[in-house]
Protein backbone atom coordinates (compact mmCIF):
# COMPACT_ATOMS: atom_id res chain seq x y z
CA UNK A 1 0.00 0.00 0.00
CA UNK A 2 1.50 3.20 -1.20
CA UNK A 3 1.22 6.26 0.96
CA UNK A 4 -1.19 8.30 -0.18
CA UNK A 5 -0.11 11.96 -2.10
CA UNK A 6 -1.13 15.41 -0.41
CA UNK A 7 -2.45 16.08 -4.10
CA UNK A 8 -4.38 13.21 -5.04
CA UNK A 9 -6.21 14.02 -1.48
CA UNK A 10 -6.66 17.68 -2.39
CA UNK A 11 -8.32 16.76 -5.90
CA UNK A 12 -10.90 14.08 -4.24
CA UNK A 13 -11.75 16.77 -1.51
CA UNK A 14 -12.34 19.37 -4.33
CA UNK A 15 -14.69 17.11 -5.90
CA UNK A 16 -16.63 16.01 -2.97
CA UNK A 17 -16.61 19.36 -2.04
CA UNK A 18 -18.58 20.06 -5.39
CA UNK A 19 -20.90 17.56 -5.21
CA UNK A 20 -21.66 18.38 -1.70
CA UNK A 21 -22.64 22.25 -3.00
CA UNK A 22 -24.61 20.91 -5.95
CA UNK A 23 -26.83 18.68 -3.78
CA UNK A 24 -27.70 21.02 -0.79
CA UNK A 25 -27.80 24.47 -3.22
CA UNK A 26 -28.02 26.78 -0.06
CA UNK A 27 -25.42 28.94 0.74
CA UNK A 28 -25.49 29.98 4.81
CA UNK A 29 -22.11 29.40 6.20
CA UNK A 30 -23.22 26.74 8.42
CA UNK A 31 -23.78 24.00 5.49
CA UNK A 32 -20.70 25.38 3.86
CA UNK A 33 -18.91 24.47 6.76
CA UNK A 34 -19.93 21.24 7.33
CA UNK A 35 -19.37 19.93 3.85
CA UNK A 36 -15.75 20.95 4.12
CA UNK A 37 -15.45 18.98 7.46
CA UNK A 38 -17.64 15.44 5.77
CA UNK A 39 -15.52 16.11 2.83
CA UNK A 40 -11.94 16.35 4.01
CA UNK A 41 -12.92 13.28 6.23
CA UNK A 42 -13.97 11.31 3.23
CA UNK A 43 -11.03 12.25 0.91
CA UNK A 44 -8.18 11.59 3.54
CA UNK A 45 -9.91 7.88 4.24
CA UNK A 46 -10.31 6.96 0.49
CA UNK A 47 -8.36 8.85 -1.95
CA UNK A 48 -6.00 5.97 -2.43
CA UNK A 49 -8.97 3.95 -4.06
CA UNK A 50 -10.15 6.67 -6.00
CA UNK A 51 -7.01 8.48 -7.69
CA UNK A 52 -4.04 5.89 -9.70
CA UNK A 53 -2.80 8.21 -11.48
CA UNK A 54 -1.39 11.58 -12.01
CA UNK A 55 -3.79 13.92 -9.80
CA UNK A 56 -4.90 17.18 -11.47
CA UNK A 57 -4.95 15.49 -14.72
CA UNK A 58 -8.47 16.62 -15.83
CA UNK A 59 -7.72 19.92 -14.35
CA UNK A 60 -5.69 20.84 -17.44
CA UNK A 61 -8.19 23.28 -20.34
CA UNK A 62 -7.36 21.34 -23.01
CA UNK A 63 -8.27 18.13 -21.73
CA UNK A 64 -11.14 19.50 -19.89
CA UNK A 65 -13.22 20.62 -23.05
CA UNK A 66 -12.24 17.51 -25.58
CA UNK A 67 -14.54 15.70 -22.18
CA UNK A 68 -17.53 18.05 -22.80
CA UNK A 69 -16.92 17.82 -26.82
CA UNK A 70 -16.98 13.82 -26.20
CA UNK A 71 -20.40 13.70 -24.53
CA UNK A 72 -21.83 15.24 -27.46
CA UNK A 73 -19.95 12.65 -30.14
CA UNK A 74 -21.37 9.76 -27.56
CA UNK A 75 -24.75 11.31 -27.79
CA UNK A 76 -25.53 10.94 -31.39
CA UNK A 77 -23.30 7.90 -31.53
CA UNK A 78 -26.15 6.26 -28.65
CA UNK A 79 -28.76 8.21 -30.88
CA UNK A 80 -27.80 6.39 -33.60
CA UNK A 81 -27.48 2.59 -32.45
CA UNK A 82 -30.40 3.20 -30.61
CA UNK A 83 -32.72 3.57 -33.80
CA UNK A 84 -30.75 0.99 -35.14
CA UNK A 85 -31.72 -1.90 -32.50
CA UNK A 86 -35.46 -0.28 -31.88
CA UNK A 87 -35.89 -1.12 -35.35
CA UNK A 88 -34.89 -4.25 -35.27
CA UNK A 89 -37.17 -5.14 -32.20
CA UNK A 90 -40.32 -3.94 -33.59
CA UNK A 91 -39.07 -5.61 -37.10
CA UNK A 92 -41.75 -8.85 -36.68
CA UNK A 93 -39.02 -11.01 -38.39
CA UNK A 94 -36.41 -9.88 -35.91
CA UNK A 95 -33.06 -10.00 -37.78
CA UNK A 96 -30.58 -10.60 -35.44
CA UNK A 97 -27.52 -13.19 -35.80
CA UNK A 98 -25.34 -12.77 -32.64
CA UNK A 99 -21.57 -13.55 -32.13
CA UNK A 100 -18.97 -12.80 -29.38
CA UNK A 101 -15.92 -10.98 -30.83
CA UNK A 102 -12.34 -10.50 -29.86
CA UNK A 103 -11.07 -6.44 -30.42
CA UNK A 104 -7.99 -5.42 -29.73
CA UNK A 105 -7.31 -1.90 -27.63
CA UNK A 106 -4.43 0.39 -28.05
CA UNK A 107 -4.97 2.71 -25.02
CA UNK A 108 -2.83 2.73 -22.15
CA UNK A 109 -4.52 4.52 -19.35
CA UNK A 110 -6.79 2.70 -16.60
CA UNK A 111 -9.34 5.53 -16.95
CA UNK A 112 -9.48 5.44 -21.02
CA UNK A 113 -9.83 1.62 -20.58
CA UNK A 114 -13.07 1.69 -18.73
CA UNK A 115 -14.54 4.29 -20.20
CA UNK A 116 -14.28 2.95 -23.54
CA UNK A 117 -15.60 -0.06 -22.16
CA UNK A 118 -18.70 1.66 -20.38
CA UNK A 119 -19.19 3.72 -23.37
CA UNK A 120 -19.33 0.17 -25.46
CA UNK A 121 -21.80 -1.39 -23.11
CA UNK A 122 -23.83 1.98 -22.84
CA UNK A 123 -24.83 1.87 -26.45
CA UNK A 124 -27.16 -0.74 -27.36
CA UNK A 125 -26.30 -3.66 -29.38
CA UNK A 126 -22.98 -4.36 -28.09
CA UNK A 127 -21.83 -5.10 -24.42
CA UNK A 128 -18.47 -5.74 -23.35
CA UNK A 129 -17.82 -9.14 -21.23
CA UNK A 130 -14.19 -9.05 -20.26
CA UNK A 131 -10.81 -7.70 -20.46
CA UNK A 132 -7.55 -9.49 -20.95
CA UNK A 133 -4.08 -8.86 -21.31
CA UNK A 134 -1.70 -10.74 -23.83
CA UNK A 135 1.85 -10.08 -24.48
CA UNK A 136 1.55 -6.13 -23.72
CA UNK A 137 -1.58 -5.55 -25.27
CA UNK A 138 -5.30 -5.55 -24.10
CA UNK A 139 -8.31 -6.95 -25.77
CA UNK A 140 -11.90 -6.40 -25.16
CA UNK A 141 -14.52 -9.67 -25.49
CA UNK A 142 -17.94 -7.83 -27.19
CA UNK A 143 -21.23 -9.62 -27.41
CA UNK A 144 -22.18 -8.25 -30.26
CA UNK A 145 -25.87 -7.98 -31.34
CA UNK A 146 -25.39 -7.68 -35.45
CA UNK A 147 -22.01 -9.53 -36.37
CA UNK A 148 -21.32 -8.47 -40.32
CA UNK A 149 -17.34 -8.90 -39.77
CA UNK A 150 -15.72 -11.81 -38.42
CA UNK A 151 -12.16 -10.20 -38.76
CA UNK A 152 -10.85 -8.57 -35.78
CA UNK A 153 -9.67 -5.07 -37.14
CA UNK A 154 -12.87 -4.36 -39.25
CA UNK A 155 -14.87 -5.59 -36.41
CA UNK A 156 -13.31 -3.28 -33.59
CA UNK A 157 -13.65 -0.23 -36.14
CA UNK A 158 -16.93 -1.13 -37.26
CA UNK A 159 -18.09 -1.36 -33.32
CA UNK A 160 -15.47 1.51 -31.71
CA UNK A 161 -16.25 3.86 -34.54
CA UNK A 162 -14.49 7.39 -33.42
CA UNK A 163 -15.29 7.04 -30.07
CA UNK A 164 -11.51 5.33 -29.55
CA UNK A 165 -9.73 8.30 -31.00
CA UNK A 166 -11.71 10.88 -29.08
CA UNK A 167 -10.96 8.43 -26.10
CA UNK A 168 -7.46 8.92 -26.59
CA UNK A 169 -7.72 12.39 -27.35
CA UNK A 170 -8.41 13.09 -23.64
CA UNK A 171 -6.77 10.25 -21.68
CA UNK A 172 -3.40 9.68 -23.33
CA UNK B 1 -41.28 7.13 -24.70
CA UNK B 2 -41.39 5.03 -28.06
CA UNK B 3 -37.45 3.82 -27.43
CA UNK B 4 -38.37 2.35 -24.20
CA UNK B 5 -41.37 0.87 -25.81
CA UNK B 6 -39.03 -0.68 -27.86
CA UNK B 7 -36.86 -1.80 -25.35
CA UNK B 8 -39.85 -3.53 -23.37
CA UNK B 9 -41.15 -5.34 -26.65
CA UNK B 10 -37.80 -6.18 -27.36
CA UNK B 11 -37.07 -7.99 -24.09
CA UNK B 12 -40.47 -9.82 -24.50
CA UNK B 13 -39.63 -11.07 -27.82
CA UNK B 14 -36.02 -11.52 -28.18
CA UNK B 15 -34.92 -15.54 -28.32
CA UNK B 16 -32.37 -16.03 -26.04
CA UNK B 17 -30.58 -14.43 -22.83
CA UNK B 18 -28.16 -12.05 -24.31
CA UNK B 19 -30.35 -10.33 -26.86
CA UNK B 20 -32.74 -9.67 -24.29
CA UNK B 21 -29.97 -8.03 -22.00
CA UNK B 22 -29.37 -5.20 -25.25
CA UNK B 23 -33.18 -4.56 -25.55
CA UNK B 24 -32.42 -3.94 -21.42
CA UNK B 25 -29.70 -1.15 -22.63
CA UNK B 26 -32.36 0.20 -24.62
CA UNK B 27 -34.49 0.82 -22.19
CA UNK B 28 -32.15 2.22 -19.62
CA UNK B 29 -30.39 4.80 -22.29
CA UNK B 30 -32.55 6.65 -23.95
CA UNK B 31 -36.09 4.98 -22.86
CA UNK B 32 -35.14 7.08 -19.50
CA UNK B 33 -32.91 9.76 -20.60
CA UNK B 34 -35.88 11.21 -23.19
CA UNK B 35 -37.98 11.15 -20.04
CA UNK B 36 -35.84 13.16 -17.76
CA UNK B 37 -34.57 15.51 -20.44
CA UNK B 38 -38.17 15.97 -20.59
CA UNK B 39 -38.57 17.13 -16.84
CA UNK B 40 -36.04 18.78 -16.55
CA UNK B 41 -37.08 21.34 -19.28
CA UNK B 42 -39.86 21.49 -17.66
CA UNK B 43 -38.77 22.30 -14.16
CA UNK B 44 -36.46 24.54 -15.63
CA UNK B 45 -39.67 26.67 -17.27
CA UNK B 46 -41.19 26.50 -13.56
CA UNK B 47 -38.47 28.15 -12.30
CA UNK B 48 -37.12 25.41 -10.09
CA UNK B 49 -33.62 24.92 -10.09
CA UNK B 50 -33.18 23.01 -7.52
CA UNK B 51 -35.30 20.37 -9.04
CA UNK B 52 -33.54 20.58 -12.39
CA UNK B 53 -30.10 20.01 -10.87
CA UNK B 54 -31.28 16.66 -9.06
CA UNK B 55 -33.10 15.31 -12.18
CA UNK B 56 -29.83 16.14 -13.91
CA UNK B 57 -27.80 14.13 -11.02
CA UNK B 58 -30.48 11.40 -11.72
CA UNK B 59 -29.03 10.86 -15.06
CA UNK B 60 -25.75 11.12 -14.73
CA UNK B 61 -25.82 8.27 -11.92
CA UNK B 62 -27.85 6.15 -14.05
CA UNK B 63 -25.38 6.27 -16.91
CA UNK B 64 -22.79 6.14 -14.59
CA UNK B 65 -24.08 2.73 -12.62
CA UNK B 66 -25.64 1.14 -15.54
CA UNK B 67 -22.80 -0.45 -17.44
CA UNK B 68 -21.51 -2.07 -14.24
CA UNK B 69 -24.05 -3.94 -14.21
CA UNK B 70 -24.15 -4.98 -17.47
CA UNK B 71 -20.83 -6.30 -17.65
CA UNK B 72 -21.07 -8.19 -14.54
CA UNK B 73 -24.49 -9.97 -15.67
CA UNK B 74 -23.20 -10.60 -18.58
CA UNK B 75 -20.07 -12.21 -17.83
CA UNK B 76 -21.96 -14.57 -14.99
CA UNK B 77 -24.58 -15.29 -17.69
CA UNK B 78 -21.65 -16.68 -19.44
CA UNK B 79 -19.98 -18.24 -16.41
CA UNK B 80 -23.41 -19.94 -15.04
CA UNK B 81 -23.80 -21.46 -18.56
CA UNK B 82 -26.89 -19.87 -20.01
CA UNK B 83 -26.91 -21.16 -23.52
CA UNK B 84 -27.46 -18.88 -26.39
CA UNK B 85 -29.14 -20.04 -29.30
CA UNK B 86 -27.45 -19.90 -32.78
CA UNK B 87 -23.46 -18.00 -32.47
CA UNK B 88 -22.03 -16.77 -35.28
CA UNK B 89 -18.81 -16.49 -34.26
CA UNK B 90 -17.56 -17.61 -30.31
CA UNK B 91 -13.85 -16.08 -29.38
CA UNK B 92 -14.64 -16.04 -25.68
CA UNK B 93 -15.67 -20.10 -25.85
CA UNK B 94 -12.77 -20.91 -27.96
CA UNK B 95 -10.01 -18.86 -25.21
CA UNK B 96 -11.67 -20.21 -22.27
CA UNK B 97 -13.14 -23.32 -22.88
CA UNK B 98 -15.17 -25.19 -20.22
CA UNK B 99 -16.78 -22.41 -18.14
CA UNK C 1 -49.61 19.23 -16.35
CA UNK C 2 -52.27 16.57 -16.81
CA UNK C 3 -49.80 14.57 -19.32
CA UNK C 4 -46.91 13.77 -17.12
CA UNK C 5 -49.66 11.79 -15.51
CA UNK C 6 -50.45 10.20 -18.58
CA UNK C 7 -46.58 9.26 -19.58
CA UNK C 8 -45.98 8.25 -15.99
CA UNK C 9 -49.05 5.66 -16.25
CA UNK C 10 -47.36 4.27 -19.93
CA UNK C 11 -44.38 3.69 -17.94
CA UNK C 12 -45.92 1.18 -15.25
CA UNK C 13 -47.55 -0.44 -17.68
CA UNK C 14 -44.17 -1.12 -19.45
CA UNK C 15 -43.09 -2.07 -16.22
CA UNK C 16 -46.57 -4.46 -16.04
CA UNK C 17 -45.19 -6.01 -19.04
CA UNK C 18 -41.80 -6.62 -17.75
CA UNK C 19 -43.75 -8.61 -15.31
CA UNK C 20 -44.32 -11.10 -17.46
CA UNK C 21 -40.65 -11.61 -18.57
CA UNK C 22 -40.19 -11.83 -14.89
CA UNK C 23 -42.87 -14.79 -14.59
CA UNK C 24 -42.04 -16.10 -17.97
CA UNK C 25 -38.18 -16.23 -17.77
CA UNK C 26 -36.45 -19.58 -18.03
CA UNK C 27 -33.22 -18.55 -16.38
CA UNK C 28 -32.31 -16.09 -13.74
CA UNK C 29 -30.41 -13.73 -15.76
CA UNK C 30 -33.69 -13.02 -17.48
CA UNK C 31 -35.56 -12.02 -14.33
CA UNK C 32 -32.94 -10.18 -12.87
CA UNK C 33 -32.17 -8.30 -16.00
CA UNK C 34 -36.33 -7.92 -15.96
CA UNK C 35 -35.94 -6.42 -12.28
CA UNK C 36 -33.40 -4.26 -13.03
CA UNK C 37 -35.34 -2.45 -16.20
CA UNK C 38 -38.58 -2.51 -13.47
CA UNK C 39 -36.19 -0.54 -11.23
CA UNK C 40 -35.33 2.00 -13.79
CA UNK C 41 -39.29 2.86 -15.10
CA UNK C 42 -39.72 3.10 -11.58
CA UNK C 43 -37.34 5.69 -11.46
CA UNK C 44 -38.49 7.75 -14.65
CA UNK C 45 -42.12 7.61 -13.39
CA UNK C 46 -40.89 8.77 -9.68
CA UNK C 47 -39.61 11.67 -11.62
CA UNK C 48 -42.51 12.69 -13.47
CA UNK C 49 -44.68 12.60 -10.29
CA UNK C 50 -42.30 14.93 -8.66
CA UNK C 51 -42.47 17.80 -11.35
CA UNK C 52 -46.31 16.91 -11.05
CA UNK C 53 -47.03 17.64 -7.38
CA UNK C 54 -43.80 20.55 -7.41
CA UNK C 55 -41.69 19.47 -4.40
CA UNK C 56 -38.25 19.09 -4.54
CA UNK C 57 -38.25 16.51 -1.68
CA UNK C 58 -39.46 13.55 -3.48
CA UNK C 59 -36.51 13.60 -5.86
CA UNK C 60 -34.75 12.29 -3.19
CA UNK C 61 -36.34 8.72 -3.10
CA UNK C 62 -35.68 8.61 -7.28
CA UNK C 63 -31.82 9.63 -6.46
CA UNK C 64 -31.45 6.53 -3.82
CA UNK C 65 -33.19 4.24 -5.97
CA UNK C 66 -30.58 5.31 -9.19
CA UNK C 67 -27.21 5.21 -7.09
CA UNK C 68 -28.12 2.32 -5.32
CA UNK C 69 -30.46 0.05 -7.32
CA UNK C 70 -27.62 -1.31 -9.39
CA UNK C 71 -25.94 -3.53 -6.26
CA UNK C 72 -28.43 -6.17 -5.79
CA UNK C 73 -27.66 -6.47 -9.87
CA UNK C 74 -24.25 -6.67 -9.29
CA UNK C 75 -24.33 -9.01 -6.03
CA UNK C 76 -26.48 -11.61 -8.00
CA UNK C 77 -23.92 -11.73 -10.93
CA UNK C 78 -21.18 -11.97 -8.59
CA UNK C 79 -23.17 -14.85 -6.82
CA UNK C 80 -23.65 -16.22 -10.60
CA UNK C 81 -20.45 -16.68 -10.95
CA UNK C 82 -19.32 -18.59 -8.06
CA UNK C 83 -17.30 -16.10 -6.38
CA UNK C 84 -18.28 -14.25 -3.06
CA UNK D 1 -58.93 4.93 -4.25
CA UNK D 2 -58.73 3.91 -0.31
CA UNK D 3 -60.67 1.06 -0.55
CA UNK D 4 -58.50 -0.60 -3.23
CA UNK D 5 -55.47 0.00 -0.73
CA UNK D 6 -57.29 -1.87 1.91
CA UNK D 7 -57.91 -4.40 -0.44
CA UNK D 8 -54.31 -4.75 -1.35
CA UNK D 9 -52.86 -4.81 1.46
CA UNK D 10 -55.04 -7.49 3.15
CA UNK D 11 -54.55 -9.36 0.13
CA UNK D 12 -50.54 -8.95 1.32
CA UNK D 13 -51.40 -10.03 4.49
CA UNK D 14 -52.91 -13.21 3.80
CA UNK D 15 -50.27 -13.83 1.46
CA UNK D 16 -47.59 -13.50 3.49
CA UNK D 17 -49.38 -15.30 6.31
CA UNK D 18 -50.07 -18.24 3.31
CA UNK D 19 -46.34 -18.70 2.53
CA UNK D 20 -45.36 -18.95 6.68
CA UNK D 21 -48.38 -21.26 7.06
CA UNK D 22 -47.31 -23.81 3.69
CA UNK D 23 -44.03 -23.66 2.18
CA UNK D 24 -42.00 -26.14 3.84
CA UNK D 25 -38.48 -24.38 3.03
CA UNK D 26 -36.55 -22.04 5.35
CA UNK D 27 -35.91 -19.40 3.33
CA UNK D 28 -39.72 -19.04 1.85
CA UNK D 29 -40.52 -18.79 5.38
CA UNK D 30 -38.54 -16.05 5.78
CA UNK D 31 -39.62 -14.58 2.55
CA UNK D 32 -43.61 -14.47 3.44
CA UNK D 33 -42.28 -12.58 6.73
CA UNK D 34 -40.74 -9.89 4.89
CA UNK D 35 -44.24 -10.07 2.26
CA UNK D 36 -46.50 -9.43 5.64
CA UNK D 37 -43.72 -6.23 7.02
CA UNK D 38 -44.70 -4.89 3.39
CA UNK D 39 -48.30 -5.65 4.04
CA UNK D 40 -48.55 -4.09 7.65
CA UNK D 41 -46.13 -0.68 6.35
CA UNK D 42 -48.83 0.22 3.33
CA UNK D 43 -52.03 -0.29 5.56
CA UNK D 44 -50.33 1.62 8.36
CA UNK D 45 -49.42 4.42 5.98
CA UNK D 46 -53.19 4.20 3.91
CA UNK D 47 -55.01 5.13 7.18
CA UNK D 48 -53.45 8.39 8.04
CA UNK D 49 -53.77 9.80 4.14
CA UNK D 50 -55.94 12.79 2.80
CA UNK D 51 -56.66 13.05 -0.48
CA UNK D 52 -54.95 16.92 -1.83
CA UNK D 53 -52.63 16.97 1.14
CA UNK D 54 -48.83 17.22 0.96
CA UNK D 55 -46.31 15.90 2.75
CA UNK D 56 -45.23 17.04 6.09
CA UNK D 57 -41.73 17.79 5.76
CA UNK D 58 -41.00 21.53 4.02
CA UNK D 59 -38.36 23.80 3.74
CA UNK D 60 -39.22 27.72 4.41
CA UNK D 61 -41.65 29.04 1.10
CA UNK D 62 -41.85 26.16 -0.47
CA UNK D 63 -45.38 25.45 0.16
CA UNK D 64 -48.68 27.71 0.00
CA UNK D 65 -51.12 29.27 2.50
CA UNK D 66 -54.10 26.89 1.93
CA UNK D 67 -51.96 23.57 1.68
CA UNK D 68 -52.33 21.09 4.40
CA UNK D 69 -50.68 18.27 5.31
CA UNK D 70 -51.33 14.12 5.55
CA UNK D 71 -51.20 12.62 8.92
CA UNK D 72 -47.64 12.67 10.67
CA UNK D 73 -48.14 10.32 13.65
CA UNK D 74 -48.58 6.96 11.18
CA UNK D 75 -45.54 7.60 8.94
CA UNK D 76 -42.93 8.15 11.98
CA UNK D 77 -44.46 4.84 13.51
CA UNK D 78 -43.72 3.30 9.55
CA UNK D 79 -40.09 4.44 10.10
CA UNK D 80 -39.47 2.68 13.10
CA UNK D 81 -41.46 -0.67 12.09
CA UNK D 82 -39.65 -1.00 8.46
CA UNK D 83 -36.09 -0.74 10.29
CA UNK D 84 -37.60 -3.37 13.12
CA UNK D 85 -38.41 -5.79 9.71
CA UNK D 86 -35.04 -5.00 8.32
CA UNK D 87 -33.29 -6.72 11.72
CA UNK D 88 -35.94 -8.90 12.34
CA UNK D 89 -35.00 -10.52 8.69
CA UNK D 90 -31.81 -10.59 9.26
CA UNK D 91 -32.05 -12.55 12.94
CA UNK D 92 -34.23 -14.98 11.36
CA UNK D 93 -31.61 -15.45 8.40
CA UNK D 94 -29.13 -15.94 10.68
CA UNK D 95 -30.98 -18.66 12.61
CA UNK D 96 -31.47 -20.04 9.06
CA UNK D 97 -27.34 -20.57 8.99
CA UNK D 98 -27.17 -22.08 12.08
CA UNK D 99 -29.99 -24.38 11.58
CA UNK D 100 -28.72 -25.57 8.17
CA UNK D 101 -25.22 -26.29 9.90
CA UNK D 102 -26.63 -28.19 12.78
CA UNK D 103 -29.18 -30.46 10.50
CA UNK D 104 -27.36 -30.23 7.20
CA UNK D 105 -31.08 -29.50 6.01
CA UNK D 106 -33.66 -26.71 5.04
CA UNK D 107 -37.24 -28.90 5.11
CA UNK D 108 -39.36 -28.21 8.05
CA UNK D 109 -40.27 -32.12 8.64
CA UNK D 110 -36.68 -33.15 8.74
CA UNK D 111 -35.40 -30.96 11.26
CA UNK D 112 -38.73 -31.70 13.36
CA UNK D 113 -37.92 -35.19 13.01
CA UNK D 114 -34.27 -35.36 13.97
CA UNK D 115 -35.13 -33.33 17.07
CA UNK D 116 -38.14 -35.56 18.59
CA UNK E 1 -57.47 13.68 -10.17
CA UNK E 2 -58.91 11.08 -11.88
CA UNK E 3 -55.78 10.04 -13.89
CA UNK E 4 -53.70 9.83 -10.80
CA UNK E 5 -56.44 6.89 -9.03
CA UNK E 6 -55.65 5.32 -12.82
CA UNK E 7 -51.80 5.12 -11.84
CA UNK E 8 -52.77 4.14 -8.32
CA UNK E 9 -55.01 1.30 -9.66
CA UNK E 10 -51.66 0.17 -11.51
CA UNK E 11 -49.04 0.53 -8.97
CA UNK E 12 -51.56 -1.75 -7.13
CA UNK E 13 -51.92 -4.42 -9.62
CA UNK E 14 -48.38 -4.20 -9.80
CA UNK E 15 -47.24 -5.21 -6.61
CA UNK E 16 -50.21 -7.92 -6.56
CA UNK E 17 -48.82 -9.60 -9.37
CA UNK E 18 -45.09 -9.48 -7.86
CA UNK E 19 -46.46 -10.49 -4.73
CA UNK E 20 -48.09 -13.35 -6.59
CA UNK E 21 -45.01 -13.80 -8.40
CA UNK E 22 -42.84 -14.36 -5.47
CA UNK E 23 -44.93 -17.10 -3.37
CA UNK E 24 -45.20 -18.96 -7.11
CA UNK E 25 -41.49 -19.20 -7.57
CA UNK E 26 -40.24 -22.70 -6.50
CA UNK E 27 -36.68 -21.59 -7.35
CA UNK E 28 -35.22 -19.10 -3.75
CA UNK E 29 -32.99 -16.65 -6.51
CA UNK E 30 -36.05 -16.14 -8.77
CA UNK E 31 -38.61 -15.25 -6.06
CA UNK E 32 -35.52 -12.88 -4.01
CA UNK E 33 -35.41 -10.91 -7.43
CA UNK E 34 -39.29 -10.71 -7.56
CA UNK E 35 -38.85 -9.82 -3.58
CA UNK E 36 -36.80 -6.73 -5.18
CA UNK E 37 -39.90 -5.97 -7.50
CA UNK E 38 -42.30 -5.69 -4.61
CA UNK E 39 -39.88 -3.37 -2.49
CA UNK E 40 -39.91 -1.11 -5.63
CA UNK E 41 -43.25 -0.09 -6.55
CA UNK E 42 -44.15 -0.16 -3.08
CA UNK E 43 -41.80 2.37 -2.62
CA UNK E 44 -43.72 4.14 -5.86
CA UNK E 45 -46.45 3.52 -3.67
CA UNK E 46 -45.72 5.61 -0.49
CA UNK E 47 -44.86 8.41 -3.09
CA UNK E 48 -48.25 8.19 -4.15
CA UNK E 49 -49.20 8.52 -1.01
CA UNK E 50 -47.41 11.70 0.10
CA UNK E 51 -44.62 10.12 2.67
CA UNK E 52 -41.10 10.85 1.26
CA UNK E 53 -39.55 9.84 4.40
CA UNK E 54 -41.02 6.50 4.36
CA UNK E 55 -40.05 6.02 0.98
CA UNK E 56 -36.47 6.54 1.39
CA UNK E 57 -36.09 4.17 4.22
CA UNK E 58 -38.46 1.37 2.27
CA UNK E 59 -36.13 2.10 -1.12
CA UNK E 60 -32.85 2.09 0.91
CA UNK E 61 -34.13 -1.18 3.37
CA UNK E 62 -36.42 -2.84 0.59
CA UNK E 63 -34.79 -2.56 -3.36
CA UNK E 64 -31.11 -2.90 -1.24
CA UNK E 65 -30.74 -4.45 1.74
CA UNK E 66 -32.44 -7.05 2.08
CA UNK E 67 -32.08 -8.99 -1.46
CA UNK E 68 -28.05 -8.61 -0.33
CA UNK E 69 -29.11 -10.27 2.96
CA UNK E 70 -31.01 -12.78 1.60
CA UNK E 71 -28.50 -13.39 -1.46
CA UNK E 72 -25.44 -13.50 1.21
CA UNK E 73 -27.30 -16.33 3.52
CA UNK E 74 -27.91 -18.19 0.43
CA UNK E 75 -24.72 -18.37 -0.52
CA UNK E 76 -23.73 -19.53 3.07
CA UNK E 77 -26.51 -22.16 2.88
CA UNK E 78 -26.31 -23.63 -0.60
CA UNK E 79 -22.17 -23.31 -0.21
CA UNK E 80 -22.22 -25.95 2.73
CA UNK E 81 -23.96 -28.22 0.15
CA UNK E 82 -21.83 -27.51 -2.64
CA UNK E 83 -18.93 -28.04 -0.70
CA UNK E 84 -19.84 -31.53 0.68
CA UNK E 85 -20.37 -32.57 -3.02
CA UNK E 86 -17.41 -31.07 -4.27
CA UNK E 87 -15.31 -32.99 -1.83
CA UNK E 88 -16.87 -36.01 -2.40
CA UNK E 89 -16.39 -35.58 -6.13
CA UNK E 90 -12.70 -34.70 -5.42
CA UNK E 91 -12.19 -37.54 -3.24
CA UNK E 92 -13.26 -39.70 -5.88
CA UNK E 93 -11.79 -38.55 -8.84
CA UNK E 94 -7.99 -39.01 -6.31
CA UNK E 95 -9.40 -42.53 -5.53
CA UNK E 96 -9.98 -43.67 -9.23
CA UNK E 97 -6.71 -41.78 -10.36
CA UNK E 98 -4.41 -43.63 -7.64
CA UNK E 99 -6.21 -46.98 -8.58
CA UNK E 100 -5.42 -46.48 -11.77
CA UNK E 101 -1.48 -45.70 -11.18
CA UNK E 102 -1.56 -48.22 -9.23
CA UNK E 103 -2.04 -50.85 -11.49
Amino acid sequence: MKPTKLSSVLSTFIFCYLFWILFTWTFTSQELIAGAVVSLLVAVLTARFFIHENAFYLFNPVKFINLVLYIFIFLKELWKANVDVARRSLNPNLPVNPGIVKVPVSLESEYGMSMLANSITLTPGTITMDITEENGKHYYYIHWIDVSEKDREKAGEAIKGTLESWIRRIWK
Amino acid sequence: MLFAFAGTIGVLRMPDAYCRMQSSTNIATLGTLGALVGGFILALTLGNTVMALKIIFIAVFIIITNPVAGHAICKAAYKSGVKAEKLICDDYGRDFPNE
Amino acid sequence: MNSLIFVSIIYIMLALALCYRLFKGPSAVDRVVAADSIDLLTVVALVLFAVYSKRAIYLDIALTLAILGFIGTLLISKYLEGKL
Amino acid sequence: MLLLNYITCIILIVLGLYTIVTKKNFMKIVIGMGLLDYGINLLLISVGFKAGGTAPIFTINELDRSSFFVDPVPQALTLTSIVIGACVTALALALVIMINKHYGTLDTDKVRRLKG
Amino acid sequence: MNNIVLLNVLILIGILVSAILTVYFDDLLSSIVALGAVGSFVALEFILLHAPDVAIAEAAVGVVLQPVIFIVALRKVRGLENEEVFSLFFFNSIFNNWLLYSF
